[in-house]
Parts: structure tokens; C-alpha cells; sequence
């Protein structure tokens, strides 16, 4: 999971989850706490959906 | 006339003990100790060791500015000409300490040269600063090693210039030295281009750093019986900062036990990390790393534990070779814990 | 299009009543000159004094180096749109005065950079330490703006390269060389089993001090272009550049492009070369992006296998060298980049402020870090105060002894990136 | 750098901020700005001055001009979670990696800091900045005095 999916895919990583933003990469201050919570728990979702998918290739989900 | 020289080795080498003794200060002995004997042997006249430095490995990486001094002073007090350190072989701490001790002989001037395994951790850390000979990854190599180690560092002794890692038997330092060649650069350039356009074998004057790629896993079959673990680069860490993970150039990473801890809050974890502004991530260091949602995902059955223990390092201006190494360290950790799979989390 | 330049050999300089050459002899009549260059009002003072290969001469800071030339025959005059007017070059005749330079000096600002040593260990790693250098020592007017002083000290040197060359026009020639750059139909139709080779040509441009002209043109304000060989040998680019010494290109490489030469050398026999494309290396990102993506454009419409692709500077042209190679590569154009290194002191950080991989090709004028000691010199022509704050050197790199501890990036030309010099670096 | 120039009519709402310390900080400050979504108008890296050379060392960015995420006298070090206006956008991948790139070299060798440089180079030196700025502030809309 990182903002920066170019640099993930040139380290080679295979399955990404591009973020919110470097220094919150799973929040956003702008936010209250629950929408806050909210968006970290859509982007943990997209991230074990990924875990559970079959991938040949580098992916961003 | 004999160059003087110091042999560095660990407690082990020393005779002195194993681990439980890889705390105790660096003493010096007259004359050669350990592996010294058959380095002394190989050397023959062209270099005497007239004095061998024996640390224990943890003192040595724990307390490095007095133990560089010790080893400085020393060189001084027996008015040597060089130091050779080592095997080390595939031991961590040893790699480190042997290759710290001939970083620090060379800031004062002195030639050094060690020897170890080339993935051990201290290869990375100092070989820009000594050469190192590699050598297998136990002291079973000790035959082999020590005259491959002998036959290099008289020729350095000697002064005379070395070439290439591949020629001369050591380990590439990723050091740069100036050189004339045969024909000026525009010659070479079009020369080397030439070859590229028939398709022939050329050598690079200049490699430009580029990472490898990794063949993925298959994805997990059920993920409400799996156990998940969280790794990070983005430096969470609990507060203090216990394993002083640097802001930049990280040299350690980090392992900390999170059963029970269902919220990373603000007072009780930090981030260590110098590439980007703190401020939201020690406000809700879950930004980072979400430990609360995945609890709570826990806790509905949608995976079936998240791993005791989460791994952090500080990914700013990293050395690629400790990456790699941590990488596999912690790979290892949690494949040996049954762990299926792992979420990193990058800033 | 076809060029002979008349190469009249010149060993030894000297001051004399008549300025000519004979038997290999120049001899300058200082008063004429010095009248030619006061016309300009903005110049306060001007010296000249003369440096031969081996002579324990010291010269700093040097600003630009140019070769005297001159036209005998063919269109328009040498450095076009500022002695010559801005009538296309590059064919017929020109004089050269070959084994001379003339070196421009003098206080202009102060972190300024540029040591020539005629003999000494720094001697190695200029090309200038082999010439013999009538060396003009300018002082511009206090009172005027920095840009005024740096065109003065520029004019100044083309003045006088141009000036030593005219006065040469009936001396015979020692040797002659011709360069062919038909027009493209023709040249594309030629040597048909012969590879197609551009050479793609970055021009520092990146403000005052950092400037290349083009025909007169500020290189910052221009798109990409073509351009022939031969109108680099008549002066069409010049030198407007002060920093850094090591890297940066003067007008006397401009104008003896060894990679051009390079390529002539194999023109017919292995390669077939077919053009010359110009491009910038501006600071801001946007243009950064164009020109990459015109020079490569141009270099696919010539239709050419491969590339030269060199760089001027180091850090901000660093992003450009490898936008044109991987845009060059990514056109299927085989690519050999030529650039110099920053590996710091101990030459283990990273060289290049920028990667790629397709940059699998490069060749490099060596580590502009590496640290020198250049012992004290009997004679010193220019600003010796220059040494503390010279670029590449730092504080107190001046010793009690009088030597200097500089690194390499101090040396003109030292790190070249046009591959003048046969200077390198490997890995160990 | 001396702020001769004047904003025209149609220059963008801008923002100064003067960064006390060494040309470092100037590229930190610019590195969390970029984090927020401001994008580079130039190379971090311009003019072919060595990090120990040129004490001065300026950054333009830009950002669509209403969600500037800054209030106007807001220092981009200081906390900006006080700040309603924080609005964070995805960083450019460009902008990021020159900005790294150029606190690697910065890094790696010393950094020059004003005090240390004699007056008569720093004038220089301010003035060379002025210089080498002028191309991004006009590209940027600015008119150059």
C-alpha cells in the first residue's frame, strides 16, 4: 500500500494499493474521525481483496 | 623490510568465548591469535602480525567510537603499517565489527582488508570504505579463504594499483576511481555504440542503479483462516523510539509485540521517520499502519488473526543490500510463524 | 555543403610590433589589440600575457577558451550573430590557428571557477595545458550590471580569436580537412548497408552564467533544431558559460566537438552520419519535457538506428540526459550517453542526480570530486584571491605552502562531457 | 531572492515563504509542500553550483490557485493540522522524485550556509539565484521587473 504507485512498480512490487497521500497514507486529517476510519477500512478491503486475487503481473488494484 | 601489521578478530577467534562472552572490551596481544597463525604463515616476510585486537562482537557494534579509538591507538602504539581483520564468514555481528574496524583504520590512513561472506550484512555497510574478500559462509571456508585473503592484501601493501574487483578476487566496492584510458571519451562512445548496434557484448563505463523483479505468490484461498501480519517502512514505532531507528540511512528495522493492542494512539506510538512531516502520523500513527481497522476485521471473522508481531524500518535513503537483507530476515520470521500473508504499508 | 579548414600550426606566442604567423611562430601586437577590445566602453582595463606548455604558470579563473579562426572563403563570418552576422555557416574555407587558444580572464563574480596549470600534476587534466595560451586579463567597469560584464568578457574573447585569425589569412596552411554534410536526400541514400547515426548535442541553458548561443540566439529561448557539423567548426555555438569549470563545454570544444569528430572519423565506413540535433537543458520541468520530446522526434524523423547523446552540466541536466534516453530508446533509437560523474570525495555516493534503465550504455569524463594538490606555481595570471571561493575548492582550500586542495571539478574541461579528454573513471 | 518582481494581474494568488537555515531546509520545505500536492515549476537542482558552493537555493511551486492548502502566513513546517484550509492532494510522481533526488545530493555533501560566505559572494550569489529563477517566475506568470 503506498501514494506513489511509479516508484512500487520500479522496486518491483507485484500486487499495489495506491494511498491517500505520503505523510497519512491510510488517512486524511481533513476527515472526521469516523470518515476517517471509513476510508482506512475501504482501503484495507481493497487490499486483502488483492492478497485473495491470482496476479501473473505487477498489478495496482 | 616486513610491513606491521594488526589482526582484529572476535571473541570466538580469540579463543575467549562464544556468545555469552560477545560482550567483553577489546583487549590487544602481542603477536598472532587464532586464524593470525595461518595468516602470519601465508604472509610470510612480506608483512609480520605484531599484534592481534580481540572484541567481542556486540561491544564493538555497541560502542563503536571507543572501540575505533582503542583500534587507532593501537596501530599508533605499535607503529603499524596496516590492519586486516576477520574472517567473518556469514556472522552478522562479526561482519559488522570486523568491517567497522578496518572503516575505522582507514579514515586514519591505514590499509586494510577483511574478509566475509557477500551477503552478510557488513559487506553492505563498509565496503565502500575496505576492501573485503569473499569468502563461504562458514569457517569451513577458512582454508580457502585465508590465502586468497593474504595473497591480496600484500599485493595492496605493496602499493602497487589494483584493478577490477573481477580481476583482482574481491568484492566490487561500488567506489568510483578515476582513470586515462587509451582513447579519449568521444572514441569510446561511439565505439560502444557500435557494438550495441551489431549486437555485440560492450561494457558499460558508468551502471545505472535498477532493481530486479520478484515472480508473485498465488493469492490466498481463505482469508477468514489466514494470518495476516503488518510490515511498514513508513517508521512506526512505539514511543522512544526503543531500537533508535535513524530519521535517514536506517541501519536497523524493528519487530514489536501488538497483542492486545487494538489502536496504535498518539503517546504510545511515533514515527521515526525523517522523510516527511510527523505531524499526522503521531496524531494517529493507524494512518500508517492500520492496526484499528484490522482488529476490527478481526474481530467480525473476515481474517482469521492479525500476527502478534508488526516489522518496521525507516524507508528514507536506505541502502538497498540492508533492504534486501531485512526483507528476507523478516520473510523468514513470519513464514516460520505460519504466516500467510503480509500488508506493507509504505509513506 | 562542404568545408575545408586551412590548420596554420602555431608552437610559440610573443609579443611583437606585427601580429602574424610564421614558421609556427605568433607573434601579437599588443597595442593593436588592446584598442580593438577598449572600443568596448564597458571593458575598464585589459592585460595580456602569454602561457606555454610547461611553463610554471598558474591561470584563474578562466572564463572561456576559444581557438582563432577566421573565414577565407564561403559564407558569413566565424561565431555568427556576434562577430560574423547571422548569414548561415559552415561551408566554403576557414582559417584555424591549431595548437593555440585564447583564455579569458578576470574578476566577474565570485564564486567563479576555472584553473588552467601549464605544468604540475593539474597539468594532465586540462586540454589547455597543451596549447599555448595568449591569456586576456579583462576588468570590467565596476559600475555596470552583472549580465553587461559578463557579454563584455564574451565579446572580448571572440574579438581576439577572431582578430589573431584575420590577421593570418595569407599564411599557408600546414595541413587541410574537408567535411561533406550533403543535403539529406542525398545523405540518407548514401552508404545503404551502414548504420544511421545522430548525434544528439545538449547545450547548457540554464541562466546567466549558464548560457550557450546558437547564431546568437539564447539557447533557452529555442526548440531543438538541426544543425550541421560543419557549422559548429565555423563557430555557430559559442560559450556564455562560467560554471562549472570541469563540465561545462567552452567555445574551444564547441568548436573541436570530439564526438563529431569521432563520428566523421567512421562516416562512410562503419556508420552513416546523418545529423546533428541541438537541444537545451532549461531548469523548469515543462521544457524540460518539450524539448526531450522534439530533439527525439527530429532524431526519428532522420530516421536513425542510433544516438551519441551528450550532456553539459550536471544535477538539473541530468533529468534531461535521461528523458532523451529513454524517449530515444523507447523510439527503438540504440543509445550511448556521455556524461561525467559526482561520486563524492570518496567516490562511493551516487553518481547521477537521475537514472534510467535504459541508460545500459554510458561512458563518463570521470569523478568531478576527486581531490587534488596543485603545488604553488612561480607565475599566476588572473585573480589568485578566486582560490577560497573557487567552485569545486572550499574555504581555506588555499595552503600556507601556497599549493591548492581543489577537487578536479575546479579544472577546465577536467571532467569533460563531450569525451574530449581520454580521462574516465571504473569501478572497483 | 530579491522580489523585484512584481505580480501581474493575472499572476496566480502566491505565497512566500523564507526558510532561515541552510539551502537543506529550503528542499525539506518544499519536499512536505510537494507531499501536499504542489507541483515543481523547476529542477531542484538548477544551476551547476555543488551544494557547498551556493548558499541560495529557491523553489517555485504551483498549485491551482483555490485550494492552495496554506493560509497565507503559514510556514509549511509549522503544524499544519491547526489549518481548516490543509488540503492534500496526490503528490506529483515527478515534482517527488526530483525532490529526492536532490536531498540525496544535498545530503551527501556539505551544505553552505549563508553566514559562512564572505559579503562580497553573497551578493553574487543572490544575484546568480535571481538569475537562474527568472525563467520559472515568468513560465509561472510572474513579469520580470
Amino acid at each position: 500500500m503506498a501514494s506513489i504507485v511509479p516508484i512500487s512498480q520500479s522496486v518491483g512490487a507485484n500486487r499495489i494499493i495506491p494511498t491517500v497521500a505520503i505523510p497519512h497514507p491510510l488517512g486524511n486529517p481533513t476527515l472526521d474521525e469516523k470518515g476517517e476510519k471509513a476510508l482506512r477500512r475501504k482501503l484495507v478491503e481493497k487490499a486483502l481483496d488483492a492478497l485473495h486475487t491470482d496476479v501473473k503481473e505487477q498489478t495496482v488494484f | 623490510m616486513a610491513y606491521r601489521v594488526i589482526h582484529y578478530i572476535n571473541q570466538f577467534f580469540g579463543g575467549i568465548g562464544g556468545e555469552e562472552k560477545a560482550d567483553i572490551a577489546p583487549e590487544v596481544r602481542d603477536g598472532v591469535a587464532g586464524p593470525g597463525m595461518g595468516l602470519a604463515k601465508l604472509l610470510g616476510d612480506k608483512a609480520e602480525i605484531v599484534a592481534t585486537i580481540i572484541c567481542g562482537d556486540n561491544y564493538c557494534v555497541g560502542n563503536q567510537e571507543e572501540v575505533g579509538k582503542f583500534i587507532v591507538d593501537t596501530l599508533k602504539k605499535y607503529n603499524a603499517d596496516a590492519l586486516i581483520a576477520g574472517p567473518a564468514f556469514n556472522a552478522g555481528r562479526y561482519g559488522m565489527a570486523s568491517g567497522f574496524a578496518c572503516s575505522a583504520a582507514a579514515a586514519a590512513g591505514y590499509t586494510t582488508l577483511t574478509g566475509m561472506y557477500p551477503e552478510n550484512p557488513g559487506v553492505e555497510l563498509y565496503k565502500a570504505n575496505t576492501y573485503i574478500v569473499p569468502t563461504t559462509d562458514s569457517a569451513a571456508g577458512m582454508g580457502k579463504a585465508l590465502p586468497v585473503m593474504a595473497a591480496l592484501f600484500a599485493k595492496i601493501l605493496s602499493g602497487e594499483k589494483l584493478g577490477t574487483a573481477e580481476a583482482e578476487g574481491y568484492i566490487e566496492r561500488g567506489v568510483r576511481i578515476n582513470t586515462f584510458y587509451e582513447e579519449v571519451g568521444a572514441e569510446r562512445a561511439v565505439a560502444m555504440l557500435l557494438k550495441k548496434i551489431k549486437g555485440e557484448p560492450f561494457t558499460t563505463e558508468y551502471k545505472m542503479p535498477v532493481f530486479d523483479r520478484v515472480t508473485p505468490r498465488p493469492g490466498v484461498k481463505d482469508l477468514s483462516k489466514a494470518t495476516i501480519a503488518l510490515v511498514t517502512s513508513g517508521g512506526i514505532v512505539p514511543m522512544g523510539n526503543p531500537d533508535h531507528i535513524a530519521a535517514s540511512s536506517a541501519r536497523n528495522y524493528g519487530g514489536y509485540e501488538i497483542d492486545g493492542v487494538t489502536d496504535l494512539v498518539s503517546g504510545k506510538y511515533q514515527t521515526a521517520h525523517g522523510g516527511y512531516d510527523q505531524t499526522y502520523a503521531n496524531q494517529d500513527p493507524d494512518r500508517v499502519l492500520p492496526v484499528d481497522v484490522l482488529r476490527d476485521l478481526e474481530k467480525e471473522g473476515k481474517i482469521g488473526k492479525l500476527y502478534h508481531t508488526f516489522y518496521t524500518t525507516v524507508g528514507n535513503g536506505t541502502a538497498v543490500g540492508n533492504a534486501k537483507k531485512w526483507g528476507e530476515e523478516i520473510g523468514k520470521q513470519l513464514k516460520d510463524n505460519n504466516v500467510q500473508a503480509v500488508i506493507l504499508t509504505s509513506t | 555543403m562542404n568545408l575545408e579548414l586551412h590548420k596554420v600550426a602555431v608552437r610559440q606566442l610573443a609579443f611583437g610590433a606585427k601580429t602574424g604567423v610564421s614558421n609556427g611562430v605568433l607573434t601579437v601586437n599588443k597595442e593593436e589589440l588592446k584598442a580593438l577590445l577598449l572600443k568596448d566602453d564597458r571593458l575598464a582595463a585589459v592585460e595580456f600575457d602569454l602561457a606555454h606548455p610547461g611553463d610554471s604558470t598558474r591561470i584563474m579563473p578562466v572564463k572561456d577558451a576559444i581557438e582563432p579562426r577566421c573565414k577565407l572563403e564561403g559564407q558569413g563570418e566565424v561565431f555568427p550573430g556576434f562577430i560574423g552576422p547571422v548569414e548561415s555557416v559552415g561551408s566554403g574555407k576557414t582559417l584555424v590557428l591549431e595548437g593555440m587558444a585564447v583564455l579569458t580572464t578576470g574578476r566577474l563574480v565570485a564564486p567563479q571557477e576555472g584553473i588552467v596549470d601549464m605544468t604540475g600534476p593539474g597539468a594532465p587534466y586540462t586540454p589547455f595545458s597543451q596549447t599555448c595560451n595568449l591569456v586576456v586579463v579583462l576588468t570590467p567597469r565596476e559600475d555596470i550590471k552583472l549580465h553587461h560584464a559578463e557579454e563584455t568578457c564574451r565579446m572580448a574573447g571572440l574579438k581576439t580569436a577572431h582578430y589573431l585569425a584575420s590577421q593570418c589569412k595569407a599564411a599557408k596552411a600546414d595541413h587541410t580537412e574537408s567535411y561533406d554534410f550533403p543535403p539529406l536526400t542525398q545523405a540518407m541514400q548514401a552508404y545503404p548497408g551502414l548504420p544511421k547515426v545522430a548525434y544528439v548535442y545538449m547545450l547548457q541553458s540554464q541562466g546567466l552564467l549558464h548560457d550557450t548561443w546558437v547564431y546568437g540566439v539564447d539557447a533557452k529561448r529555442t526548440l531543438p533544431t538541426l544543425i550541421s557539423p560543419t557549422e559548429t567548426m565555423d563557430g555557430a555555438i559559442i560559450s556564455g558559460n562560467c560554471v562549472s569549470a570541469c563540465d561545462k563545454n567552452n567555445t574551444y570544444v564547441h568548436l573541436n566537438n570530439p564526438i563529431i569528430k569521432a563520428l566523421y572519423k567512421r562516416h562512410g565506413k562503419e556508420i552513416n552520419f546523418v545529423g546533428v540535433v541541438i537541444t537545451n537543458e532549461n531548469v523548469t520541468l515543462a521544457d524540460k519535457q518539450r524539448s526531450s520530446s522534439y530533439a527525439i522526434k527530429l532524431a526519428e524523423m532522420l530516421g536513425v538506428d542510433a544516438a551519441v547523446i551528450s550532456e553539459e552540466g550536471f544535477g538539473n541536466p541530468d533529468a534531461d540526459l535521461v528523458l532523451n534516453c529513454v524517449k530515444a530508446e523507447k523510439a527503438g533509437i540504440k543509445t550511448v550517453l556521455v556524461t561525467d560523474e559526482y561520486a563524492g570525495a570518496n567516490g562511493a555516493s551516487q553518481s547521477l542526480a537521475d537514472s534510467c534503465q535504459e541508460g545500459n550504455a554510458v561512458v563518463t569524463g570521470g569523478n568531478a570530486n576527486e581531490t587534488i594538490v596543485l603545488p604553488p606555481m612561480a607565475k599566476v595570471i588572473g585573480d589568485i584571491g578566486q582560490a577560497d571561493v573557487i567552485a569545486g575548492g572550499f574555504f581555506g582550500s588555499k595552503r600556507p605552502d601556497g599549493s591548492l586542495e581543489v577537487e578536479i571539478q575546479a579544472i577546465l574541461a577536467a571532467t569533460n562531457e563531450l569525451g574530449f579528454s581520454k580521462i574516465g573513471a571504473y569501478t572497483i | 531572492m530579491q522580489a523585484n518582481f512584481t505580480a501581474g494581474a493575472d499572476t496566480p494568488k502566491q505565497i512566500c515563504f523564507f526558510c532561515d537555515g541552510d539551502a537543506l531546509q529550503v528542499l525539506v520545505a518544499a519536499r512536505d509542500l510537494i507531499h501536499m500536492g504542489w507541483k515543481l515549476v523547476h529542477h531542484p537542482l538548477y544551476g551547476n553550483y555543488r551544494p557547498h558552493q551556493q548558499p541560495y537555493r529557491s523553489i517555485l511551486l504551483q498549485r491551482e490557485a483555490e485550494n492552495s492548502g496554506l493560509s497565507h502566513e503559514q510556514n509549511p513546517t509549522q503544524d499544519q493540522s491547526l489549518n481548516p484550509a490543509y488540503q492534500c492532494l496526490a503528490p506529483d510522481p515527478a515534482s517527488l522524485q526530483l525532490i529526492e533526488a536532490a536531498l540525496d545530493v544535498y545530503r551527501a555533501d556539505r551544505v553552505l550556509n549563508p553566514q559562512q560566505v564572505p559579503d562580497v559572494m553573497l551578493r553574487d550569489c543572490s544575484q546568480l539565484d535571481y538569475e537562474l529563477m527568472r525563467l520559472p517566475l515568468e513560465q509561472a506568470g510572474w513579469e520580470a521587473a
